[in-house]
């Protein structure tokens, strides 16, 4: 027992010794996503789009708030989708590194383990995090740490909403949801069949165990229903497969998804009817079209000397390189760099034009433009670029 | 519905003797040197991405990338066993740290290297047959035709080669088999180097049916340790059923269960046959 | 200003010891391979929230009720497997089936757990304290006490039980059941006991994580905890009272410890496990009782 | 011994155990072929029969680690051929194992107190859980005591701390026996307790045995070694290839054809 005070007694010098001993002109900004695991892809996309801006805004000499010059530091842990580790790990960046700035968690499950603790800095600290669940927090009082970088499905300006409403319009009757069995696919239950409900497609759920690779019998039960469009779950790593197995053997042909990428799509163009997708940004078109993307790209691929993952990037990677501009144009508006609460003040009133419009509505909540694409047989693709209001 | 049935009495089986490969190695294994190598998952994995590798990148043809898949896992199962398992014999539990070492390192250095997005081969042989109502990916049938194939032969081979009486009398005795000039090191060597390289090769196959990521192994290899004790450890046949029973079962179950319950069908059978038979269905009971 | 980080640290090793010293009985004293911990850990933090959440029970006395449904439980699961003589691989994967399936009943009961969302617990544990009377523990230094006094207690239990005839019961059926047999020991009757003993204990875990971090979710229950767990006792050393909370602190504080990019991290996590293992393959506390031994020779 | 004596019941006088027509077939081959005798209280029974007559699978049948495949075990007047090893021995018929069974990692001390077990339930039945809670020390001591003198009594005092696994054979099968006395026996069934000793080994064991015999407890013992058994046995049983061949005063049996037949091959008789 005495013992491990004093080792507490230790650590919490050479901690202390740490904190003091940083240089006074560099801003802090701590990740927490899982870079490695079962569900690694989210986390490991931002963690890469924000370790690009950073770099590119170091190696620009950094950036002046009041006449003073800041760089930032990036301190980005990898949870591993453990929310015990996540919630050492949160501990650490703002009590050791003192990191008023956390990016991240993607996971829900990560972060309803640390939102009680982030809670009790409220004020102290600012939270940007894609996580599905924190849309239930973000805007809440005793959260005005939190803000959401994704936009939300429902509601006047969520892009599920409008697909939705979209596939009404095309009179479709009866759709099938096959989500895997973890907080993703229930939160998108919980929004998806209720809406489908409302607009009067009838709509039959199956779950899947993550990890699941083959879906031929789950896939053969839902198209002896025969419904007109299949919705897979959210996660690539399951929608090649399931896109795949699904045409193959020429069962389901037409797909919906809200989240996920075109990748399957594209792979299996020849098998496949119609593949409807939100996409934050269709890549392969905007590199043509739009010289800050053409920019990016190149940036990522002379960064990480690998080639651009067009299907993973719109994910998460390049909005989380965008907030990092983003957050950096909100200091420089408020004149601070150490009062968070300005800080969101400025990010609440300001519209951020860097790959993305980015804005957050009046809960904190970002809002985006962003794709919808839809692929037809054989490759033809048909890009809607939403802007919403 | 009948098709419907009968299409995933056949699809299960399929999916089943991909378990079927993973508990072949597992038996062995166990059997040889007294180690479940909870790892041989990450030998899948590691066929899975060298074939993806040299089939994508080296651009060789599959059905050439696939032999030297199955080599590369085989030569990291050697070193593996070699570096570490040689220090774990007859210790399941230090054998198990181990593998749950071995499994963070692989995957992370895959992840390190092909990151965390979802890669896909080109499909080799795409399409389906159809028999009437029910309709089977050709390459699917492909995988099964090669895995019943392979698990014979080693079936057969067991039966008349050094490596097969070797294993067998050491199976039964170990101290007398040493006694009769089995070379026990030479045994476990090969053994290694045999099991790692069949998990390689259900990699090799595995990635041309499925989406490729670090974590592929995780699930097989706790399907395999449950084909093996179903089919009854030390069994080779019946690793391969157990493999195909337990793929049907899960089929099967899940048509007219919620397909959110398909692994639980599975353990719930193997559970109720360990207790009828505790030496699995092929095992011998002694 | 003291930091959270590090106690927090101690309060997860605290957390963590009661399932290793607990898993210790079972597997290290009794040598039955189990992999049922992780099952009643996440069961036990589910029945004692939902206790204080709907039947309004005083969190202390909720953890009664789960500590007994661990304990019937585990009187289930371990008749079937010792009466029919599983042991060692075979025991260890009918308990991780039987873990499994509860974890997927949990995870699909949606209307009492929730499934995948999970539970917000947003309540906390009081005690009565002299002077101030009820109070709520909140932050991390009463955690830190409260878990070690926690961890504290199942190890004298634990310990009291191995020094009586239950433990020497114990020990003589790790050993050799046949002889155990042959002095009068009901074998069947003692494995029982350990492994209820054992899972009662490990439900106390589970109810204190779930109102420490405050959230409860099926994840509790997955199979990378039994590993966890395993490999927390086999570095601590296995047939010890104090190798176990080694292990836990090890494992828990070594993720912390590692500063570098992922990947190299878990790859260096990984190597640790391994050479630690091939180096002592008794455990930290195991190989130095050893080395110790040797050198009073 | 105090316990044991107090727990004298049951057919008083009368057999205390009674073999009837035990058969025991290994798949195909016959081990023990209905072979049926008597063993009274106090008295010292061997039995003898060249190797591979049969005489440890009797035994294991009479212990109830193999099930017989015909014919019954009866104990003080009830069947226990179908009971669990475990409680044939809490009943007081307890066994050695031919080539001695130890806890090698434990100390020769720990040895004799893990067999402390049933002393310990007979003693105080269910107030052993107060010793959880650290009451009634008494009965921990007084199993140390107890330990301590049966560790005696086997010669094993010196051997007591130093772990069973450094033991020489002749030792192990003292602590054997040893544990199998901290067990309270009525019935102690001894498998060639003399087997692969020196000759001051057999005397020593032979003077325990005596000792034994005086305390009250009544012996059954297995062995080919015949001049041992002669100078023990009141009464001895012949087996060969399973059946019992003879039976009564050991220098009758030893003379009886049909044992020397056994022992020294036809040529002889």
């Amino acid at each position: 027992m005495k013992r491990t005070d004093v080792i507490v007694a230790s650590l919490l010098a050479v901690a202390l010794a740490v904190v003091s001993a940083e240089a006074q002109n560099v801003v802090k900004i701590g990740q927490v996503e899982a870079q490695t695991g079962a569900n690694a892809i989210y986390g490991w996309m931002s963690s890469q789009g924000t370790a690009l801006a950073v770099d590119e805004i170091n190696k620009a000499g950094g950036f002046s708030v009041g006449g003073k010059t800041y760089t930032l530091q990036l301190i980005a842990l990898d949870t591993r989708g453990e929310p015990k580790e996540a919630s050492v790990q949160l501990k650490r960046l703002i009590e050791v590194d003192g990191a008023k700035y956390i990016f991240g968690p993607f996971l829900s499950n990560v972060f309803l383990a640390i939102r009680p603790y982030a809670a009790e800095f409220n004020g102290k600290i600012l939270m940007w995090g894609g996580a599905t669940r924190i849309h239930d927090y973000v805007g809440t009082p005793g959260h005005e740490f939190l803000m959401r970088t994704w936009n939300w499905d429902a509601g006047p300006n969520g892009f599920g909403e409008l697909m939705v409403d979209d596939l009404a319009k095309h009179g479709v009757k009866k759709i099938a949801l096959l989500y895997q069995n973890d907080q993703g696919g229930k939160v998108m239950e919980d929004i998806y069949v209720a809406m489908f409900k409302r607009k009067g497609i009838e709509a039959r759920l199956d779950y899947f165990e993550p990890g699941t690779k083959d879906f031929s019998t789950v896939l053969a039960k839902i198209a002896a229903w025969k419904p007109d469009y299949l919705f897979p779950g959210y996660a690539d790593s399951y929608i090649y497969d399931i896109v795949r197995q699904a045409t193959e053997t020429g069962q389901l042909t037409k797909f919906f998804l809200v989240r996920g990428s075109l990748g399957p799509g594209l792979k299996n163009k020849d098998a496949l009817d119609e593949y409807v997708v939100y996409v934050p940004k269709y890549f392969e078109e905007a590199e043509k079209k739009d010289p800050k993307v053409q920019k990016f790209v190149k940036a990522y691929r002379d960064f990480y000397k690998r080639d651009f993952p067009y299907d993973q990037a719109p994910l998460c990677s390049s909005s989380c390189y965008d907030h990092v501009y983003m957050l950096v144009e909100a200091m420089k508006k408020a004149g601070t760099v150490d009062d968070p609460a300005a800080v969101k003040r400025a990010l609440m009133s300001m519209t951020y034009e860097g790959l993305w419009r980015l804005r957050f509505d009046d809960k904190g909540e970002e809002v985006f433009n962003f794709d919808v694409v839809r692929l037809k047989k054989g490759g033809a693709i048909e890009v809607n670029h939403i802007n919403p209001k | 519905m009948l098709s419907l049935v009968a299409g995933q009495v056949l699809n299960g089986a399929i999916v089943g003797s991909m378990y079927g490969i993973i508990a072949l190695g597992i038996t062995l294994t166990f059997g040889i040197t007294g180690i479940v190598n909870f790892a041989l998952g990450e030998f899948m994995m590691i066929g899975a991405y060298a074939t993806f590798a040299l089939a994508e990148r080296g651009g060789l043809p599959y059905p050439v990338a696939v032999v030297p898949a199955a080599l590369i896992a085989a030569v990291a199962g050697y070193v593996c066993n070699k570096a570490f398992f040689r220090f774990t014999r007859g210790n399941l539990v230090n054998g198990l740290l181990v593998s749950i070492g071995l499994i963070s390192v692989f995957e992370s250095a895959v992840l390190w290297y092909w990151s965390a997005t979802p890669i896909e081969m080109h499909y080799v042989l795409p399409g389906a047959l159809r028999l009437g109502d029910v309709s089977l990916p050709k390459m699917k049938l492909l995988v099964f035709a090669v895995i019943v194939v392979v698990i014979a032969l080693t079936y057969v081979a067991l039966a008349g080669t050094w490596l097969g009486r070797a294993s067998f009398a050491y199976a039964q005795n170990a101290e007398a088999a040493t006694l009769m000039g089995v070379h026990t090191e030479r045994l476990v060597t090969a053994v290694m180097l045999y099991s790692t390289g069949l998990a390689g090769l259900g990699g090799a196959l595995y990635a041309s049916l499925y989406s490729l990521e670090p974590s592929l192994g995780g699930v097989y290899v706790l399907k395999g340790m449950e084909a093996a004790i179903l089919g009854g450890i030390g069994s080779l046949m019946g690793s391969l059923w157990g493999g195909v029973i337990l793929g049907v079962i899960e089929a099967v179950g899940s048509i007219f269960l919620p397909t959110a319950f398909r692994d639980a069908y599975g353990l719930a059978v193997l559970v109720a046959i360990l207790l009828f038979r505790p030496a699995g269905l092929f095992g011998d009971e002694s | 200003m003291r930091s959270d980080f590090v106690l927090t640290i101690f309060i997860y090793t605290f957390l963590s010891g009661i399932l290793t010293v607990t898993f210790d009985l079972i597997f290290g004293f009794t040598g039955q391979l189990s992999m049922f911990h992780p099952a009643v850990f996440g069961l036990s933090a589910y029945v004692t929230h939902l206790l204080v959440l709907h039947v309004r029970l005083p969190f202390w006395l909720a953890t009664l009720p789960a500590a007994a449904a661990a304990a019937a439980l585990a009187v289930v699961v371990g008749s079937i497997c010792f009466k029919f003589r599983l042991k060692t691989f075979y025991f260890a994967v009918v308990t991780l089936a039987f873990a499994e399936m509860l974890r997927l009943i949990i995870v699909n009961w949606n209307s009492v757990t929730n499934g995948t969302l999970g539970l917000v617990v947003s309540g906390k544990p009081t005690i009565w304290w002299p002077g101030t009377g009820i109070v709520a523990i909140r932050g991390p230094v009463a955690w830190y006490y409260l878990t070690l006094a926690a961890l504290g207690a199942t190890v004298f239990i634990c310990a009291r039980v191995l020094a009586s005839w239950m433990g020497r019961a114990f020990g003589a059926i790790r050993l050799n059941e046949d002889l155990a047999r042959t002095l009068g020991i009901n074998v069947f009757r003692y494995k029982l006991v350990s492994f209820a003993i054992g899972n009662a204990l490990a439900s106390f875990a589970g109810g204190l994580y779930g109102y420490y971090t405050g959230y409860i979710d099926p994840g509790y229950l997955g199979i990378n905890q039994s590993m966890e767990v395993l490999a927390m006792v086999l570095l601590g050393g296995q047939g010890t009272l104090t190798g176990p909370i080694v292990g836990a602190f090890v494992l828990t504080a070594l993720p912390h410890v590692i500063d570098l990019r992922a990947e190299a991290r878990a790859i260096l996590y990984g190597a640790i496990l391994i050479f630690t293992i091939l180096v002592m393959p008794r455990g930290v506390v195991g190989t130095l009782r050893a080395w110790r031994v040797r050198r009073a020779a | 011994m105090a316990c044991a004596a107090g727990r004298v019941s049951g057919a008083r006088g009368g057999s205390l155990l009674e073999v009837r027509g035990v058969t025991k077939r290994f798949l195909g081959l016959v081990a023990v072929s209905d072979v049926s005798f008597t063993v009274a209280r106090g008295e010292i029974v061997g039995i003898i029969g060249p190797n591979g007559s049969g005489k440890t699978t009797l035994l294991s049948v009479i212990a109830g680690m193999v099930p017989p495949s015909d014919g019954a075990v009866i104990w003080k007047g009830e069947a226990i051929q179908r009971l669990r090893p475990d409680v044939i021995a809490a009943r007081g018929l307890v066994k050695t194992f031919q080539n001695p069974q130890v806890f090698a990692e434990l100390s020769v001390f720990d040895n004799v107190l893990v067999a402390s077990h049933l002393a310990l339930k007979h003693a105080r039945g269910r107030h052993r859980a107060l010793t959880l809670v650290g009451i009634e020390g008494r009965a921990a001591r007084g199993l140390a005591a107890r330990v301590r003198e049966v560790l005696g009594l086997c010669e094993l005092t010196r051997a007591a701390d130093q772990p069973a696994g450094n033991l020489s054979y002749g030792e192990e099968k003292m602590l054997g026996l040893a544990m199998a006395l901290m067990c309270e026996p009525e019935l102690l069934l001894l498998d060639e307790p003399a087997s692969g000793l020196g000759h001051e080994e057999v005397d020593r064991l032979t003077a325990v045995l005596r000792r034994l015999h005086d305390a009250g407890t009544t012996l059954c013992i297995v062995d080919h070694k015949v001049g041992f058994l002669r100078g023990l046995a009141a009464r001895v049983i012949a087996l060969n290839y399973g059946r019992k061949v003879a039976e009564g005063r050991p220098d009758e049996v030893l003379n009886d054809p049909a044992v020397v037949e056994a022992y020294l091959g036809r040529a002889h008789a």
